[in-house]
């Protein structure tokens, strides 16, 4: 049964937008040192390797599929990185086949799901355990910290004195192309129609598993980026990288309103929902909060965050009920 | 003085938001007898039916049962009361068996209140033999086809034994023998003293089985009457509010070359060897029982099933096996029979529904054209007469018949030189079927080629030029429109002839 | 300037200025009160360091100075720690004491710190050098290692298959011990021992259980297994407890006496050892006040006083070492409550 | 279907027709495949170890599945009806601590169990509320309440401890001890296992539990109360979690704030591999136990033959998708082989 028309009025991606900049003006005032350039600039390099995730998994969410396997492509890319680099080969080699690496992964977990037909769920715990034990095979305990340090400088500084990383602005060119190729082009409007109903998105002559497969090609693509990224901005190349980064990824993509059955949701409610987890953990941490208490508040904000809407439409549809049925009486 | 009503409904309101789906209607309904619900697609037959049936609240109005107002709080109410409903679009369970599906949540109990499988697919079984079909009540019911979807609807409904019997368009996807069955059980429940209501767009259906017409139109009550000494001109006047033109506008055309070539097409368990050409400007009609294998032969053709053997041409060149969207850059277009589950995307807008078939076509430097999207879409919807309040609007918020208007808009955006319709006016009212048949009949004019499957036989035999018959799974005959009548045809899809 | 025209490892030489500051140190200097010491283990919420950090706050108040502890909640979440280091940085702490869950991921951030006139001490798991002022590690590496394998072979009578079970595959201080066990092996009072294989439990009960069990399923004959971790220890005495193999494979290694009380009772475990982690925490609060006073800078053989621990002198790179570990069994346990 | 030419359904020879029922059963059950891998992967670990099926052996296999065979049967129930419950891992967690923290304190045995229950009774009764009542994704709410009950868990228990040596003697040994190589332990599981699947197949709530899964909207329309049967399906969930955590408390004999951490996911990859669908109404809770022996066995095969640890992480994860590859072709081969055996117009 599809929702009354009126139940859709406030879209939730919005409300993280708005709950966003409200948590923002709130921090700015009341946070001691969180409005401070350096902070902000710690804020968004530590968020960054989730946004970065969040990028692809947002497309393949609305497409229906998930990939819980990107923190491990991420680890298994640093880890690769780490021992070439220990073999002697140049970084601007390394870099580039990491990322083929990582297109490698997503096109394993691509084919898996689309020529198989498994569950990506199921097809993705199983190579997200798959890729962090090559990872650590390759690289075993070491620990590779000394990449060249303007890769460093690049990865983990600012711009001068300012609060933005340098790795913010490739981060907002992706967005860019990300966002236009979502909610403006044929092939964005496709993920829609194949998240709602795949098979009348097959009926209408789209390409259903075509269009996966590079959804997970892309997916694995940025994953292994952002373990490129994390290996430069901690300075560490271990097989145990961004451990859990997926749960992560998926909580933030989750509280921007994503469905995770498929055909709904904005890439912009994606990402407010990602900078809005960072921001809060931030503030949070300033304002000395414990650990266990930011894990409480975190998981309030996402219960809330679905059951709020529930509510306020119900009370609302009841008292438009209880308005229609009284003069029966 | 007659007994009160068994159900009845009094001044009965229902909105969704802007939209008035119904205004101060009343009804009555009286054991033993058969009351037909007539309307245009959107005039508000499938509302009133879930009002009856607790799925929806009225915003103003009562319902009586027995003559005492009730309020219904859920389906569990109405089923309670002794109300059984078919609704318009099939509520299976997939992943249950048929007898599952048709027992569920009174299915007969051994000791302990345990479940006696052997005695729910006995009765299921049962069920099946009355209405003469053969079903396996063990079977899924993932995989049925509409057709037996609605049979399984049916016996489900048949199986409370209710005061009551609502039905929504529960024939749309049947052919006649099916619905000749369905009607003579249908009868005799009416004999033992149940209420029937009943909703078909086939007039002949109404006047076939039931002795009086309420006729909605725009969500107000139009006429609520005896059906003796009304004429089918009648009852399209109350629904429609003006004389109807022929319903089946066949132009003559000039037929041309082949446009569809289909070769030895094969797959295996499901159909054998189907070979047959459609011509440019032609309407070839495709007919046989249901099951018989036909909406699969268009699958095949389109791609969406891998054949296993056979080729298909479309205008001399051959097409992909396998890969629908090679197929409709080669002109081939299908409506497909399944609305909910293959034509529609339900949560997305009527706009953006018609168009998806266009999306590479309306997208300009590899961006998508709203404007030009907007504007195809509304073109279409016009053309086939949609009912909408918001093009805008999620189309799963529109009635059954105006949905499956929105396929065809959908299909008939991409100017197929091909087309394939399966079931193209079910659950379509017979002012805008009229205008379907007209479109088809002026596509062809245009030269397309037309392949048009039906379980509607008069539709068949009205439009098509040479009428193709199939039986378990095979081509049985070729039928010219001079030669083709209900008995030749019939007897082809029954396997009388060889 | 390469030749394969790309930055290598060759290429790409240390050329990191020295962060550590050119101010000489003045042992006589006063102690500061009043300073505020931050404590960031790898996880909060862990028994162990837990102990530890009390051990630090005591000293801390002692000292006059404020005390505060904070840190992630999982032990494998490195980006976390390093936003707890970004937001110490952030709230202008004196010192901070941290134990690192990575050498090298910490770095950035904790020279960003140092940069911002924060002294950096880490304790139990250190990072590298330069990455902060001084190390306080529990004992020496060479010490743990060998003393383990000495209370092994007097289990066994110096004979038969032994096996360890680790922690986690990159866990720095247990594969440092490991090499030195291996080292010790070589002895030729050992001659009779052969270590078949080393295991990891990655601190999880769960899998160090379950390795303990495929051990001793591979290897029938095993004599007995060392299990530098304080949550493999427990693991597996638990699974030897209740199983056939109690009381006939020898368990030691790391652990807490109150983990393994009840093992050593019952018979499973004849000993074990383990620093006094309080005492480990004291001196790695001692030491940050030191630093923030001013009495040491960090380098090699300078020499401060830590109340009544005593005199320490710092080794090479900056490494203080608290000093031989406390050997556990039947006869003293009960007199160790942590 | 066909509508025959006489009336009546056409008859089958019923020996015939009884006869090929009983190959399609057999065929058409989904865990047979898993059944499989998991066989060959036994029988090829005792042919590298004969120490493998030794008492002991065996005594371990079984341990180590009863914990996640009990939340994996649990999670099962949710997932049939298109649910999931992620926060199990937490409930888990907590629940063994507070049995821990009841029998610390000179409890009764059987007190602390009830009190592990009952406590995972709250934690689905609170899921359950959520996500029936408020109508919403399952798996935000049970995202959120993984990390709420972690959160409470973490606080409460701060860095303190349980250790066996807190624990009654005669509970820990309950932990490990058993009939011969049957552990007790894994005869509640079984227990728990066979009435839960008798009452998924032969009562009404059980089918409907199915329905409701397959296809919500139907369900409502046919009267089934389906706020209620997922309240029911999350209680016995967090129920069995419950109990899971305090039959781990009688294994590990220790327990602290980070028990459980993480467990969700092994529980989701079991259920997953036991071919329950995520898209509901299908599956079985066989299945899903299935799924987690065949997991945790994974666990204890390599260890067993000498791998060393640093493969063992990436032969599980090739393994995993080995065995839901395996499942789904032979699941796919079958149905192929039953079509055609089936066709009609053959
Ligand atoms: N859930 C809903 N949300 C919004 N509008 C609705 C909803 N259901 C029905 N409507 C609107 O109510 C009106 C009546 O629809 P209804 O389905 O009752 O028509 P109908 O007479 O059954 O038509 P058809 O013959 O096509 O089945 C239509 O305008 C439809 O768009
Ligand atoms: N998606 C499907 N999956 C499996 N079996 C199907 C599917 N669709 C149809 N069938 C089965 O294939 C057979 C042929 O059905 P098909 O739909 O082609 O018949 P038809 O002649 O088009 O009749 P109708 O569409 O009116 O039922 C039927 O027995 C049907 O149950
Ligand atoms: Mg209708
Ligand atoms: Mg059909």
């Amino acid at each position: 049964m599809p929702d009354l028309p009126l139940a859709r009025a406030v879209r939730w991606d919005t409300v993280v937008g708005a709950l966003l900049v409200v948590l923002l003006l709130a921090s700015f005032s009341f946070v001691d040192g969180f409005g401070n350039a350096l902070n902000l600039s710690f804020l968004l390099g530590n968020t960054l390797p989730i946004a970065l995730i969040a990028l692809p998994m947002t497309l393949l969410v609305v497409a229906g599929e998930i990939d819980l396997s990107v923190a491990s492509t991420a680890g298994l890319s640093g880890a690769v990185m780490g021992s070439l680099w220990n073999a002697g080969m140049a970084i601007e080699t390394i870099i580039p086949l990491c990322l083929v690496l990582g297109v490698l992964c997503g096109l394993v977990n691509g084919l898996l799901v689309t020529r198989l037909g498994l569950p990506s769920l199921a097809v993705t715990i199983g190579t997200m355990a798959a890729y962090r034990g090559i990872a650590q095979i390759i690289l075993g305990s070491d620990a590779v910290t000394d990449f060249p340090t303007q890769y460093l400088d690049f990865a983990a500084g600012r711009i001068g004195d300012t609060f933005l990383p340098y790795a913010f602005l490739p981060f907002l060119a992706l967005l860019a192309i990300a966002v236009v190729i979502l909610h403006a082009t044929p092939f964005g409007r496709s993920l829609f129609a194949i998240g709602a109903n795949e098979e009348a998105a097959r009926f209408a002559g789209i390409r259903v598993r075509r269009h996966k497969l590079w959804l997970f090609v892309a997916t694995g693509l940025m994953a292994s980026l952002t373990g490129v990224f994390w290996a430069l901005h901690y300075a560490s190349a271990r097989y145990d990288n961004a451990t859990g980064l997926e749960l992560s990824v998926v909580a933030a993509v989750l509280l921007g309103g994503i469905d995770f059955d498929g055909g709904r949701g904005t890439l912009g409610g994606a990402i407010a929902g990602v900078f809005l987890l960072g921001a809060l953990q931030n503030a949070m941490s300033l304002l000395n909060v414990s650990a266990q208490s930011q894990i409480v508040v975190t998981g309030i904000l996402l219960v809330v965050s679905v059951l709020g809407p529930r509510v306020a439409r119900q009370i609302g549809t009841a008292r438009a009920g209880r308005q229609a049925t009284t003069p029966s009486h | 003085m007659r007994e009160p009503p068994v159900l009845a409904v009094e001044g009965l309101d229902k909105s969704f938001g802007a939209v008035r789906a119904l205004h101060g209607v009343s009804l009555q309904l009286h054991a033993g007898e058969a009351h037909a619900l007539a309307g245009e697609n959107g005039a508000g037959k499938s509302t009133l039916i879930k009002t009856l049936a607790g799925v929806h609240r009225p915003d103003a109005g009562t319902v009586l049962i027995d003559g005492e107002p009730v309020t219904l709080h859920g389906p569990a109410d109405a089923r309670d009361a002794g109300i059984a409903v078919i609704y318009q679009e099939p509520t299976l369970f997939p992943d249950l068996s048929v007898a599952e599906n048709i027992f569920m949540g009174r299915q007969p109990r051994r000791s302990l209140g345990r479940i006696d499988h052997k005695a729910v697919n006995a009765a299921a079984a049962a069920l099946f033999a009355r209405l003469g079909v053969d079903l396996d009540p063990e079977q899924p019911a993932r995989g049925l086809s509409i057709a037996d979807q609605q049979i399984v609807e049916i016996a489900k409904a048949l199986s409370f034994d209710a005061r009551v019997l609502i039905m929504d368009e529960p024939t749309a996807a049947l052919t006649g023998s099916e619905v000749a069955r369905l009607f003579a059980v249908v009868r005799t429940l009416r004999e033992q003293g149940s209420a029937i209501l009943f909703i078909s767009h086939r007039l002949e259906e109404i006047f076939g089985l039931c002795q009086r017409v309420t006729t909605l139109r725009d969500g107000a009550l139009i006429a609520s009457e005896p059906v003796e000494g009304l004429t089918e001109d009648d009852l399209v006047r109350r629904m429609v509010g003006r004389d109807l033109d022929e319903l089946y506008p066949k132009q003559d055309t000039d037929i041309g070359a082949v446009a569809l070539s289909v070769r030895r097409l094969t797959r295996e368990g499901v159909f054998t060897d189907v070979s047959f050409d459609v011509r440019r400007g032609e309407i070839v009609g495709l007919a046989g029982l249901v099951g018989a294998g036909r909406s699969e032969v268009a699958r095949a053709v389109f791609g969406i099933d891998r054949r296993d053997a056979g080729t298909v041409e479309v205008d001399g060149r051959a097409l992909v096996n396998g890969a629908p969207s090679t197929a409709m850059a080669a002109g081939l277009a299908l409506v497909p029979e399944d609305r909910r589950a293959q034509g529609l995307v339900m949560g997305m807008s009527i706009e953006r529904n018609i168009g998806l078939t266009g999306l590479r076509t309306t997208a300009r430097a590899g961006l998508m054209d709203r404007r030009a999207e907007r504007s195809r879409s509304l073109d279409w919807a016009v053309k086939l007469q949609v009912k909408y309040a918001r093009i805008a609007d999620a189309v799963g918020t529109l009635s059954g018949g105006n949905q499956q208007k929105v396929v065809l808009a959908k299909w008939l955006a991409t100017g197929p030189r091909v087309l394939i319709v399966d079931e193209p006016t079910r659950g379509i009212d017979v002012g805008t079927k009229a205008e379907v048949h007209r479109l088809l009949s002026g596509l062809a004019a245009d030269g397309v080629a037309v392949l048009m499957i039906s379980s509607d036989l008069p539709e068949i035999l009205g439009m098509a030029d040479r009428v193709l018959v199939m039986h378990e799974g095979r081509l049985t005959a070729e039928i010219p429109r001079t030669e083709a009548t209900e008995e030749s045809v019939m007897a082809a899809a029954t396997g009388r002839v060889a | 300037a390469t030749a394969c025209g790309g930055t290598t490892k060759d290429s790409a030489k240390d050329d990191d200025a020295g962060t550590s500051s050119h101010a000489k140190a003045d042992p006589g200097a006063a102690t500061k009160k009043g300073l505020k010491v931050a404590f960031l283990p790898k996880q909060v919420n862990n028994p162990y360091f837990t102990t530890a950090d009390k051990g630090g706050e005591k000293a801390v108040t002692e000292l006059g100075s404020t005390y505060k502890e904070t840190g992630p909640n999982s032990a494998t979440d490195t980006s976390g720690q390093v936003s707890y280091v970004n937001t110490l940085t952030q709230q202008q702490v004196d010192a901070m004491a941290v134990s690192a869950q990575d050498p090298g991921a910490l770095c950035t951030a904790l020279k960003q710190a140092m940069k911002n006139g924060i002294k950096v001490v880490t304790y139990d798991s250190d990072t590298k050098p330069e990455c902060r002022n001084a190390f306080v590690s529990q004992a020496s590496a060479e010490a743990l290692g060998r003393t383990q394998v000495q209370l092994l072979g007097e289990q066994t009578g110096y004979k038969g298959e032994i096996a360890i079970l680790s922690a986690a595959q990159t866990a720095t201080n247990q594969n440092t011990w490991i090499d030195f066990m291996k080292d010790e092996l070589k002895k030729p009072k050992y001659k009779d021992m052969k270590l078949v294989k080393v295991a990891y439990g990655n601190d999880d009960a769960q899998q160090s259980f379950q390795q303990t069990q495929g051990l001793l399923q591979e290897h029938p004959k095993l004599a007995g297994i060392i299990s530098p971790t304080t949550v493999g220890i427990k693991a597996a005495a638990q699974y030897l407890s209740g199983s056939k193999y109690k009381g006939k494979v020898a368990l030691t290694g790391l652990g807490t006496p109150n983990d393994m009380r009840k093992y050593v009772k019952n018979g499973t475990v004849e000993g074990f050892e383990l620093w006094d982690p309080a005492k480990l925490g004291e001196l790695a609060a001692r030491t940050a006040v030191a630093l923030s006073s001013g009495q040491i800078t960090g380098k090699e053989g300078e020499t401060f006083k830590a109340g009544a621990m005593g005199t320490f002198t710092l080794g090479k790179d900056g490494v203080i070492d608290l000093g031989k570990p406390t050997v556990f069994d039947r006869k003293n346990i009960d007199d160790y409550h942590f | 279907m066909t509508v025959t030419a006489q009336p009546p359904a056409p008859a089958v020879d019923p020996d015939k027709a009884g006869g090929t029922r009983l190959v399609d059963r057999v065929f058409k059950m989904r865990e047979l495949a898993i059944l499989l891998v998991f066989l060959v992967m036994i029988a090829v670990t005792q042919a590298g170890n004969s120490e493998f099926l030794s008492e002991q052996g065996i005594k371990d296999l079984l341990l180590n599945a009863t914990i996640l065979v009990l939340v994996a049967t649990g999670q099962a129930l949710v997932v049939i009806t298109r649910n999931v419950d992620l926060s199990v891992g937490s409930t888990l967690g907590i629940s063994a601590f507070a049995a821990g923290d009841f029998l610390h304190g000179g409890g009764n045995s059987l007190v602390a169990i009830v009190l592990a229950v009952a406590l995972g009774v709250g934690c689905g009764l609170l899921n359950g509320a959520l996500v029936s009542l408020g109508q919403v994704p399952a798996l935000v709410v049970t995202l959120g309440t993984l990390y709420v009950i972690r959160g409470i868990d973490s606080i409460w228990v701060g860095s303190r401890q349980i250790t066996a040596s807190d624990l009654p003697g005669g509970y820990v040994d309950f932990g490990s001890g058993g009939i011969s190589a049957v552990p007790y332990l894994a005869l509640i599981a079984l227990a728990v296992l066979i009435a839960v699947a008798y009452y998924l197949r032969h009562f009404g709530g059980g089918r409907e539990l199915y329905a409701l899964g397959s296809n919500p909207e139907a369900a409502r329309l046919a009267g089934i109360p389906v706020r209620r049967r997922i309240l029911a399906a999350y209680t016995a969930c967090g129920a069995l979690a419950g109990l899971a955590g305090a039959l781990y408390l009688a294994r590990f004999g220790n327990v602290d704030s980070a028990t459980g951490n993480g467990y969700e996911l092994t529980v989701v990859s079991a259920v997953v591999v036991g071919g329950v669908a995520f898209t509901g109404g299908s599956g079985s809770v066989y299945g899903a136990a299935l799924g987690a022996l065949l997991l945790t066995s994974i666990n204890s095969v390599l260890p067993a033959l000498g791998v060393s640890s640093v493969w063992v992480l990436a032969i599980n994860g090739v393994l995993l998708v080995l065995a839901i590859a395996v499942d789904r072709v032979v699941a796919l081969r079958v149905a192929e082989a039953l079509k055609k055996r089936n066709a009609r117009h053959a």
